[in-house]
Protein backbone atom coordinates (compact mmCIF):
# COMPACT_ATOMS: atom_id res chain seq x y z
CA UNK A 1 0.00 0.00 0.00
CA UNK A 2 1.04 3.72 -0.48
CA UNK A 3 0.58 6.06 2.26
CA UNK A 4 1.58 9.76 2.69
CA UNK A 5 3.85 10.79 5.21
CA UNK A 6 3.75 13.71 7.22
CA UNK A 7 6.96 15.12 8.68
CA UNK A 8 6.89 17.62 11.93
CA UNK A 9 9.91 18.70 14.04
CA UNK A 10 12.78 16.24 14.77
CA UNK A 11 11.13 14.03 11.88
CA UNK A 12 11.72 16.49 9.32
CA UNK A 13 15.39 16.46 10.43
CA UNK A 14 15.43 12.79 10.40
CA UNK A 15 14.07 12.14 7.27
CA UNK A 16 15.25 15.21 5.41
CA UNK A 17 12.27 15.70 4.09
CA UNK A 18 8.58 17.23 4.88
CA UNK A 19 6.34 14.86 3.34
CA UNK A 20 6.63 11.40 1.23
CA UNK A 21 4.86 8.72 -0.15
CA UNK A 22 5.36 5.76 1.07
CA UNK A 23 5.10 1.77 0.07
CA UNK A 24 4.79 -0.46 2.29
CA UNK A 25 3.71 -4.42 3.43
CA UNK A 26 2.71 -2.10 7.09
CA UNK A 27 -1.03 -2.69 8.01
CA UNK A 28 -0.78 -0.51 11.20
CA UNK A 29 0.66 2.50 12.52
CA UNK A 30 2.97 0.51 14.74
CA UNK A 31 4.37 -1.83 11.98
CA UNK A 32 5.08 1.43 9.46
CA UNK A 33 7.16 3.27 12.50
CA UNK A 34 9.20 0.26 12.91
CA UNK A 35 9.90 0.22 8.97
CA UNK A 36 10.84 3.95 9.29
CA UNK A 37 12.58 3.53 12.27
CA UNK A 38 14.80 1.31 10.30
CA UNK A 39 15.12 3.04 7.32
CA UNK A 40 16.36 6.36 8.83
CA UNK A 41 17.83 5.53 11.70
CA UNK A 42 15.32 7.05 13.69
CA UNK A 43 15.77 5.38 17.90
CA UNK A 44 12.98 7.53 19.21
CA UNK A 45 10.61 5.45 21.28
CA UNK A 46 7.04 4.88 20.12
CA UNK A 47 5.64 4.86 23.39
CA UNK A 48 6.63 8.35 23.92
CA UNK A 49 4.36 9.43 20.66
CA UNK A 50 1.18 9.75 19.19
CA UNK A 51 -0.01 9.29 15.87
CA UNK A 52 -2.54 11.06 13.35
CA UNK A 53 -4.17 8.90 10.75
CA UNK A 54 -6.04 11.53 7.96
CA UNK A 55 -5.68 14.23 10.19
CA UNK A 56 -7.33 12.48 13.69
CA UNK A 57 -5.46 11.23 16.80
CA UNK A 58 -5.45 7.32 15.91
CA UNK A 59 -4.38 4.16 17.56
CA UNK A 60 -1.31 2.38 16.78
CA UNK A 61 -2.86 -0.99 16.19
CA UNK A 62 -6.00 0.50 14.10
CA UNK A 63 -5.56 -1.06 10.07
CA UNK A 64 -4.49 1.55 7.55
CA UNK A 65 -5.93 1.96 3.93
CA UNK A 66 -4.26 2.46 1.02
CA UNK A 67 -4.01 6.58 0.69
CA UNK A 68 -3.97 7.36 4.46
CA UNK A 69 -1.75 9.97 5.53
CA UNK A 70 -0.42 9.37 8.23
CA UNK A 71 1.88 11.53 10.90
CA UNK A 72 4.35 10.95 13.66
CA UNK A 73 3.53 12.98 16.38
CA UNK A 74 6.54 13.92 18.89
CA UNK A 75 5.81 15.88 22.32
CA UNK A 76 4.31 19.23 21.56
CA UNK A 77 6.15 22.56 23.19
CA UNK A 78 3.47 25.26 21.73
CA UNK A 79 2.37 27.72 23.65
CA UNK B 1 -15.43 30.88 19.90
CA UNK B 2 -12.55 30.51 17.51
CA UNK B 3 -8.66 29.18 17.14
CA UNK B 4 -6.82 30.49 14.61
CA UNK B 5 -2.85 29.63 13.62
CA UNK B 6 -1.35 32.86 12.31
CA UNK B 7 1.84 33.37 10.25
CA UNK B 8 1.75 37.41 11.16
CA UNK B 9 1.43 39.00 14.88
CA UNK B 10 -1.13 38.92 16.79
CA UNK B 11 -3.17 41.79 17.21
CA UNK B 12 -4.09 41.80 20.69
CA UNK B 13 -6.41 44.27 20.80
CA UNK B 14 -8.40 43.54 17.87
CA UNK B 15 -8.86 40.20 18.94
CA UNK B 16 -9.85 41.67 22.53
CA UNK B 17 -12.08 44.35 20.48
CA UNK B 18 -14.51 41.50 19.03
CA UNK B 19 -14.65 39.77 22.46
CA UNK B 20 -16.36 43.01 23.97
CA UNK B 21 -19.87 42.19 25.27
CA UNK B 22 -22.12 44.31 26.89
CA UNK B 23 -23.01 41.27 29.22
CA UNK B 24 -19.90 39.98 30.19
CA UNK B 25 -18.28 41.92 32.85
CA UNK B 26 -15.05 40.30 33.19
CA UNK B 27 -12.11 38.95 30.49
CA UNK B 28 -9.40 37.16 31.01
CA UNK B 29 -6.23 37.00 29.05
CA UNK B 30 -2.90 35.23 28.36
CA UNK B 31 -0.07 35.98 26.34
CA UNK B 32 3.10 33.63 25.49
CA UNK B 33 5.92 35.74 24.99
CA UNK B 34 9.41 34.79 23.43
CA UNK B 35 11.90 34.83 26.21
CA UNK B 36 15.22 35.25 26.08
CA UNK B 37 16.23 32.50 27.85
CA UNK B 38 15.11 28.97 28.01
CA UNK B 39 16.84 26.09 30.27
CA UNK B 40 19.67 28.36 30.89
CA UNK B 41 19.94 29.13 27.06
CA UNK B 42 19.88 32.37 25.99
CA UNK B 43 17.21 32.40 22.99
CA UNK B 44 18.09 34.68 19.80
CA UNK B 45 14.61 33.56 17.90
CA UNK B 46 12.43 30.75 16.98
CA UNK B 47 10.17 28.79 14.67
CA UNK B 48 7.17 27.55 15.47
CA UNK B 49 5.71 24.99 13.47
CA UNK B 50 1.77 23.25 13.63
CA UNK B 51 0.43 20.28 11.91
CA UNK B 52 -2.93 22.94 10.90
CA UNK B 53 -5.43 20.35 10.17
CA UNK B 54 -4.83 18.21 13.45
CA UNK B 55 -4.30 21.81 15.54
CA UNK B 56 -7.21 22.90 14.57
CA UNK B 57 -9.55 20.04 15.11
CA UNK B 58 -7.79 19.42 18.74
CA UNK B 59 -7.70 23.18 20.20
CA UNK B 60 -11.33 23.22 19.00
CA UNK B 61 -12.18 20.27 21.43
CA UNK B 62 -10.23 22.11 24.25
CA UNK B 63 -12.17 25.26 23.59
CA UNK B 64 -15.30 23.36 23.32
CA UNK B 65 -14.59 21.48 26.56
CA UNK B 66 -13.71 24.90 28.43
CA UNK B 67 -17.12 26.16 27.53
CA UNK B 68 -19.07 23.03 29.05
CA UNK B 69 -16.85 23.25 32.27
CA UNK B 70 -16.73 26.43 32.88
CA UNK B 71 -19.69 29.37 33.44
CA UNK B 72 -17.86 31.69 30.51
CA UNK B 73 -19.53 33.56 27.28
CA UNK B 74 -16.46 33.03 24.91
CA UNK B 75 -13.09 31.71 24.52
CA UNK B 76 -10.81 32.02 21.68
CA UNK B 77 -7.26 31.20 20.93
CA UNK B 78 -4.76 32.42 18.28
CA UNK B 79 -1.27 30.77 17.69
CA UNK B 80 1.65 32.26 15.96
CA UNK B 81 3.67 30.13 13.65
CA UNK B 82 6.87 30.83 11.57
CA UNK B 83 9.86 33.06 12.69
CA UNK B 84 9.43 34.95 15.94
CA UNK B 85 11.81 37.10 17.51
CA UNK B 86 12.40 37.64 21.59
CA UNK B 87 9.31 39.62 23.00
CA UNK B 88 6.75 38.42 20.65
CA UNK B 89 3.30 37.29 21.16
CA UNK B 90 3.38 33.01 20.25
CA UNK B 91 0.12 32.74 21.67
CA UNK B 92 -2.85 34.45 22.59
CA UNK B 93 -6.07 33.49 24.86
CA UNK B 94 -9.17 35.33 25.67
CA UNK B 95 -12.34 34.65 27.45
CA UNK B 96 -14.99 36.96 28.64
CA UNK B 97 -17.51 35.56 31.62
CA UNK B 98 -20.15 37.17 33.63
CA UNK B 99 -18.04 36.51 36.35
CA UNK B 100 -14.17 36.67 36.92
CA UNK B 101 -13.48 32.85 38.11
CA UNK B 102 -14.54 31.19 35.31
CA UNK B 103 -12.76 33.03 33.49
CA UNK B 104 -9.31 32.82 35.09
CA UNK B 105 -10.33 28.92 35.12
CA UNK B 106 -10.92 28.64 31.44
CA UNK B 107 -8.34 30.77 30.38
CA UNK B 108 -5.32 28.67 32.26
CA UNK B 109 -7.33 25.46 31.35
CA UNK B 110 -7.19 26.34 27.80
CA UNK B 111 -3.30 27.13 27.48
CA UNK B 112 -2.80 24.28 29.79
CA UNK B 113 -4.38 21.41 27.12
CA UNK B 114 -3.49 23.40 24.43
CA UNK B 115 0.65 22.99 25.42
CA UNK B 116 -0.38 19.25 25.61
CA UNK B 117 -2.47 17.96 23.34
CA UNK B 118 -2.30 20.53 20.39
CA UNK B 119 0.58 19.81 17.66
CA UNK B 120 2.48 22.52 17.50
CA UNK B 121 6.69 22.59 18.05
CA UNK B 122 9.29 25.23 18.63
CA UNK B 123 12.63 25.23 16.92
CA UNK B 124 14.79 27.49 18.92
CA UNK B 125 17.87 29.67 17.51
CA UNK B 126 20.22 30.31 20.30
CA UNK B 127 22.54 33.17 20.52
CA UNK B 128 26.31 30.37 20.65
CA UNK B 129 24.38 29.72 16.50
CA UNK B 130 22.80 26.66 17.00
CA UNK B 131 19.49 25.41 17.71
CA UNK B 132 17.09 23.01 18.27
CA UNK B 133 13.55 21.42 18.22
CA UNK B 134 12.41 21.71 21.66
CA UNK B 135 11.06 19.36 24.31
CA UNK B 136 9.26 20.62 26.59
CA UNK B 137 9.52 18.35 29.67
CA UNK B 138 6.74 19.81 31.87
CA UNK B 139 4.38 18.72 29.39
CA UNK B 140 5.73 15.46 27.91
CA UNK B 141 4.94 14.59 31.75
CA UNK B 142 1.61 15.88 31.54
CA UNK B 143 0.99 13.83 28.00
CA UNK B 144 2.27 10.92 30.04
CA UNK B 145 -0.30 11.65 32.93
CA UNK B 146 -2.71 12.03 30.78
CA UNK B 147 -1.59 8.40 29.43
CA UNK B 148 -1.57 10.08 25.53
CA UNK B 149 1.95 8.59 25.56
CA UNK B 150 3.64 6.61 27.68
CA UNK B 151 7.27 6.80 29.91
CA UNK C 1 4.08 47.74 40.17
CA UNK C 2 1.92 50.23 40.51
CA UNK C 3 -1.83 51.36 41.68
CA UNK C 4 -3.30 54.03 39.35
CA UNK C 5 -6.66 56.04 39.67
CA UNK C 6 -7.71 56.89 36.36
CA UNK C 7 -10.08 59.74 35.66
CA UNK C 8 -10.06 58.63 31.82
CA UNK C 9 -10.00 56.06 29.58
CA UNK C 10 -7.68 53.10 30.13
CA UNK C 11 -5.52 52.18 27.46
CA UNK C 12 -4.72 48.66 27.87
CA UNK C 13 -2.64 48.17 25.03
CA UNK C 14 -0.14 51.71 26.40
CA UNK C 15 -0.13 49.60 29.80
CA UNK C 16 0.33 46.12 28.44
CA UNK C 17 3.21 47.13 26.48
CA UNK C 18 4.79 48.93 29.89
CA UNK C 19 5.06 45.19 30.96
CA UNK C 20 6.76 43.70 28.11
CA UNK C 21 10.13 42.23 29.34
CA UNK C 22 12.14 40.09 27.34
CA UNK C 23 12.74 37.43 30.18
CA UNK C 24 9.12 37.25 31.13
CA UNK C 25 7.81 34.23 29.73
CA UNK C 26 3.96 35.04 30.72
CA UNK C 27 1.12 37.88 30.82
CA UNK C 28 -1.93 37.53 32.01
CA UNK C 29 -4.76 40.27 32.32
CA UNK C 30 -7.90 40.69 34.09
CA UNK C 31 -10.24 43.37 32.83
CA UNK C 32 -13.34 44.33 34.27
CA UNK C 33 -16.24 45.83 32.24
CA UNK C 34 -19.64 47.47 33.18
CA UNK C 35 -22.40 45.00 32.26
CA UNK C 36 -25.63 45.80 31.00
CA UNK C 37 -27.77 44.50 33.92
CA UNK C 38 -26.72 43.87 37.25
CA UNK C 39 -28.71 41.69 39.35
CA UNK C 40 -31.56 41.78 37.36
CA UNK C 41 -31.48 45.50 36.92
CA UNK C 42 -30.67 47.12 33.69
CA UNK C 43 -27.74 49.38 33.83
CA UNK C 44 -27.06 52.40 31.62
CA UNK C 45 -24.00 53.70 33.30
CA UNK C 46 -22.46 54.32 35.84
CA UNK C 47 -20.23 56.38 38.63
CA UNK C 48 -17.16 54.96 40.54
CA UNK C 49 -16.38 57.01 43.23
CA UNK C 50 -12.86 56.42 45.05
CA UNK C 51 -11.01 57.53 48.05
CA UNK C 52 -7.87 58.21 46.72
CA UNK C 53 -5.18 58.02 49.63
CA UNK C 54 -6.74 55.21 51.19
CA UNK C 55 -7.02 53.26 47.82
CA UNK C 56 -3.52 53.92 46.78
CA UNK C 57 -1.62 52.50 49.96
CA UNK C 58 -4.31 50.08 50.24
CA UNK C 59 -3.53 48.85 46.55
CA UNK C 60 0.17 48.98 47.18
CA UNK C 61 -0.01 46.73 49.90
CA UNK C 62 -1.91 43.91 48.01
CA UNK C 63 0.23 44.49 45.05
CA UNK C 64 3.00 43.84 47.05
CA UNK C 65 1.43 40.64 48.71
CA UNK C 66 1.03 39.41 45.52
CA UNK C 67 4.67 39.80 44.49
CA UNK C 68 5.45 38.37 47.64
CA UNK C 69 3.29 35.15 47.55
CA UNK C 70 3.69 34.61 43.83
CA UNK C 71 6.84 34.10 41.95
CA UNK C 72 6.02 36.76 39.22
CA UNK C 73 7.90 39.91 37.94
CA UNK C 74 5.66 42.46 37.59
CA UNK C 75 2.08 43.93 38.41
CA UNK C 76 0.12 46.43 37.97
CA UNK C 77 -3.38 48.01 38.32
CA UNK C 78 -5.57 50.71 36.78
CA UNK C 79 -9.13 51.65 38.62
CA UNK C 80 -11.28 53.98 36.79
CA UNK C 81 -13.34 56.80 38.44
CA UNK C 82 -16.06 58.92 37.45
CA UNK C 83 -18.98 58.31 34.99
CA UNK C 84 -18.32 55.30 32.76
CA UNK C 85 -20.72 53.93 30.21
CA UNK C 86 -21.67 50.47 29.66
CA UNK C 87 -19.00 48.51 27.79
CA UNK C 88 -16.13 50.48 29.50
CA UNK C 89 -13.43 49.20 31.37
CA UNK C 90 -13.74 49.52 35.14
CA UNK C 91 -10.23 47.83 36.22
CA UNK C 92 -7.14 46.67 34.41
CA UNK C 93 -4.76 43.70 36.75
CA UNK C 94 -1.85 42.74 34.76
CA UNK C 95 0.81 40.55 35.39
CA UNK C 96 3.98 38.86 33.99
CA UNK C 97 5.79 35.59 35.06
CA UNK C 98 8.61 33.52 34.01
CA UNK C 99 6.13 30.78 34.31
CA UNK C 100 2.23 31.53 33.58
CA UNK C 101 0.57 29.09 36.82
CA UNK C 102 2.21 32.19 39.28
CA UNK C 103 0.53 34.76 36.92
CA UNK C 104 -2.82 33.09 37.10
CA UNK C 105 -2.57 33.26 40.81
CA UNK C 106 -1.27 36.66 41.34
CA UNK C 107 -3.78 38.28 38.88
CA UNK C 108 -6.59 36.56 40.71
CA UNK C 109 -5.73 37.39 43.70
CA UNK C 110 -5.18 41.30 43.12
CA UNK C 111 -8.81 41.65 41.73
CA UNK C 112 -9.84 39.38 44.77
CA UNK C 113 -8.10 41.26 47.34
CA UNK C 114 -8.98 44.72 45.59
CA UNK C 115 -12.93 43.97 45.38
CA UNK C 116 -12.78 43.61 49.15
CA UNK C 117 -10.22 45.65 50.31
CA UNK C 118 -10.03 48.91 47.89
CA UNK C 119 -11.93 51.82 49.08
CA UNK C 120 -13.96 52.43 45.80
CA UNK C 121 -17.26 52.44 45.21
CA UNK C 122 -20.42 52.47 42.51
CA UNK C 123 -23.50 54.34 42.02
CA UNK C 124 -25.24 52.48 39.24
CA UNK C 125 -27.78 54.61 37.07
CA UNK C 126 -30.46 52.00 35.79
CA UNK C 127 -32.57 52.56 32.36
CA UNK C 128 -35.81 52.99 34.47
CA UNK C 129 -34.34 56.24 35.52
CA UNK C 130 -33.09 55.08 39.50
CA UNK C 131 -29.73 55.17 40.64
CA UNK C 132 -27.71 53.66 44.12
CA UNK C 133 -24.65 52.95 45.72
CA UNK C 134 -24.37 49.21 44.93
CA UNK C 135 -23.51 47.17 48.03
CA UNK C 136 -21.45 44.43 46.55
CA UNK C 137 -22.57 41.43 48.92
CA UNK C 138 -20.36 38.73 47.89
CA UNK C 139 -17.41 41.50 48.30
CA UNK C 140 -19.42 42.68 52.23
CA UNK C 141 -19.46 38.58 52.84
CA UNK C 142 -15.40 37.77 52.21
CA UNK C 143 -14.88 41.04 53.90
CA UNK C 144 -16.73 39.70 56.60
CA UNK C 145 -14.82 36.31 56.76
CA UNK C 146 -11.63 38.12 56.69
CA UNK C 147 -12.46 39.89 59.68
CA UNK C 148 -12.70 43.49 58.42
CA UNK C 149 -16.40 43.85 59.52
CA UNK C 150 -18.55 42.19 61.08
CA UNK C 151 -22.13 40.33 60.28
CA UNK D 1 -12.00 68.74 69.10
CA UNK D 2 -12.33 69.67 65.64
CA UNK D 3 -11.90 66.80 63.31
CA UNK D 4 -11.99 66.86 59.22
CA UNK D 5 -15.06 64.14 57.98
CA UNK D 6 -14.46 63.44 54.95
CA UNK D 7 -17.67 61.23 53.09
CA UNK D 8 -18.22 58.42 50.28
CA UNK D 9 -20.82 56.64 48.69
CA UNK D 10 -24.00 56.25 50.54
CA UNK D 11 -22.47 58.53 53.21
CA UNK D 12 -22.68 62.11 51.09
CA UNK D 13 -25.96 61.16 50.34
CA UNK D 14 -26.55 61.43 54.02
CA UNK D 15 -24.48 64.03 54.83
CA UNK D 16 -25.70 66.05 52.10
CA UNK D 17 -22.10 66.73 51.76
CA UNK D 18 -18.68 65.60 50.73
CA UNK D 19 -16.68 66.65 53.72
CA UNK D 20 -16.89 68.86 56.79
CA UNK D 21 -14.99 70.54 59.53
CA UNK D 22 -17.05 68.54 62.71
CA UNK D 23 -16.45 69.87 66.37
CA UNK D 24 -16.93 67.20 68.32
CA UNK D 25 -15.94 65.91 72.21
CA UNK D 26 -15.97 62.62 70.67
CA UNK D 27 -12.49 60.96 71.37
CA UNK D 28 -12.81 58.03 69.18
CA UNK D 29 -14.22 57.21 66.20
CA UNK D 30 -16.83 54.83 67.81
CA UNK D 31 -17.65 57.78 69.69
CA UNK D 32 -17.83 60.08 66.62
CA UNK D 33 -19.59 57.37 64.68
CA UNK D 34 -22.66 57.30 67.36
CA UNK D 35 -22.46 61.10 67.48
CA UNK D 36 -23.07 61.41 63.57
CA UNK D 37 -25.29 58.40 63.34
CA UNK D 38 -27.72 61.01 65.82
CA UNK D 39 -27.45 64.04 63.56
CA UNK D 40 -27.83 62.63 60.87
CA UNK D 41 -30.33 60.17 61.20
CA UNK D 42 -28.19 57.01 60.10
CA UNK D 43 -28.75 53.75 60.87
CA UNK D 44 -25.88 52.18 59.14
CA UNK D 45 -24.50 49.55 61.48
CA UNK D 46 -21.20 50.12 62.70
CA UNK D 47 -20.01 46.79 62.49
CA UNK D 48 -20.30 46.74 59.15
CA UNK D 49 -18.37 49.62 58.97
CA UNK D 50 -14.18 49.92 58.33
CA UNK D 51 -12.67 53.60 60.16
CA UNK D 52 -9.76 55.30 58.35
CA UNK D 53 -8.05 58.05 60.37
CA UNK D 54 -5.37 60.12 58.33
CA UNK D 55 -5.89 58.18 55.27
CA UNK D 56 -4.95 54.45 57.29
CA UNK D 57 -7.43 52.07 58.01
CA UNK D 58 -7.81 52.39 62.17
CA UNK D 59 -8.95 51.03 64.69
CA UNK D 60 -12.96 51.84 66.55
CA UNK D 61 -11.67 52.56 70.17
CA UNK D 62 -8.18 54.54 69.23
CA UNK D 63 -7.60 57.72 70.58
CA UNK D 64 -8.15 60.49 68.07
CA UNK D 65 -6.46 63.75 67.72
CA UNK D 66 -7.15 67.59 67.21
CA UNK D 67 -7.43 67.85 63.03
CA UNK D 68 -7.67 64.39 62.45
CA UNK D 69 -8.92 63.46 58.80
CA UNK D 70 -11.62 60.96 59.49
CA UNK D 71 -13.65 58.88 57.17
CA UNK D 72 -16.29 55.74 57.45
CA UNK D 73 -16.00 53.41 55.19
CA UNK D 74 -19.16 51.06 53.93
CA UNK D 75 -18.40 48.03 51.92
CA UNK D 76 -16.53 48.43 49.23
CA UNK D 77 -17.95 47.78 45.47
CA UNK D 78 -14.56 48.49 42.87
CA UNK D 79 -13.67 46.14 40.11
Amino acid sequence: MTYQLLYFAMFQDWAGKNEEQFSSAAATPAALYEELCKKYSINYPQRQLRVAVNDQFANWEQPLNDGDRIAFIPPVAGG
Amino acid sequence: MYFEISETPIDIIERRTRMVQYHAGGYVSFEGWIRDHNHGKEVRSLEYQAYPALAGTEAEKILQEAKDQFAIDDCDVVHRVGHLDVGEIAVWVGVTAAHRGAAFDACEYIIDELKIRVPIWKNEHYLNGKSGWVECHECKKKAIEKGLIHE
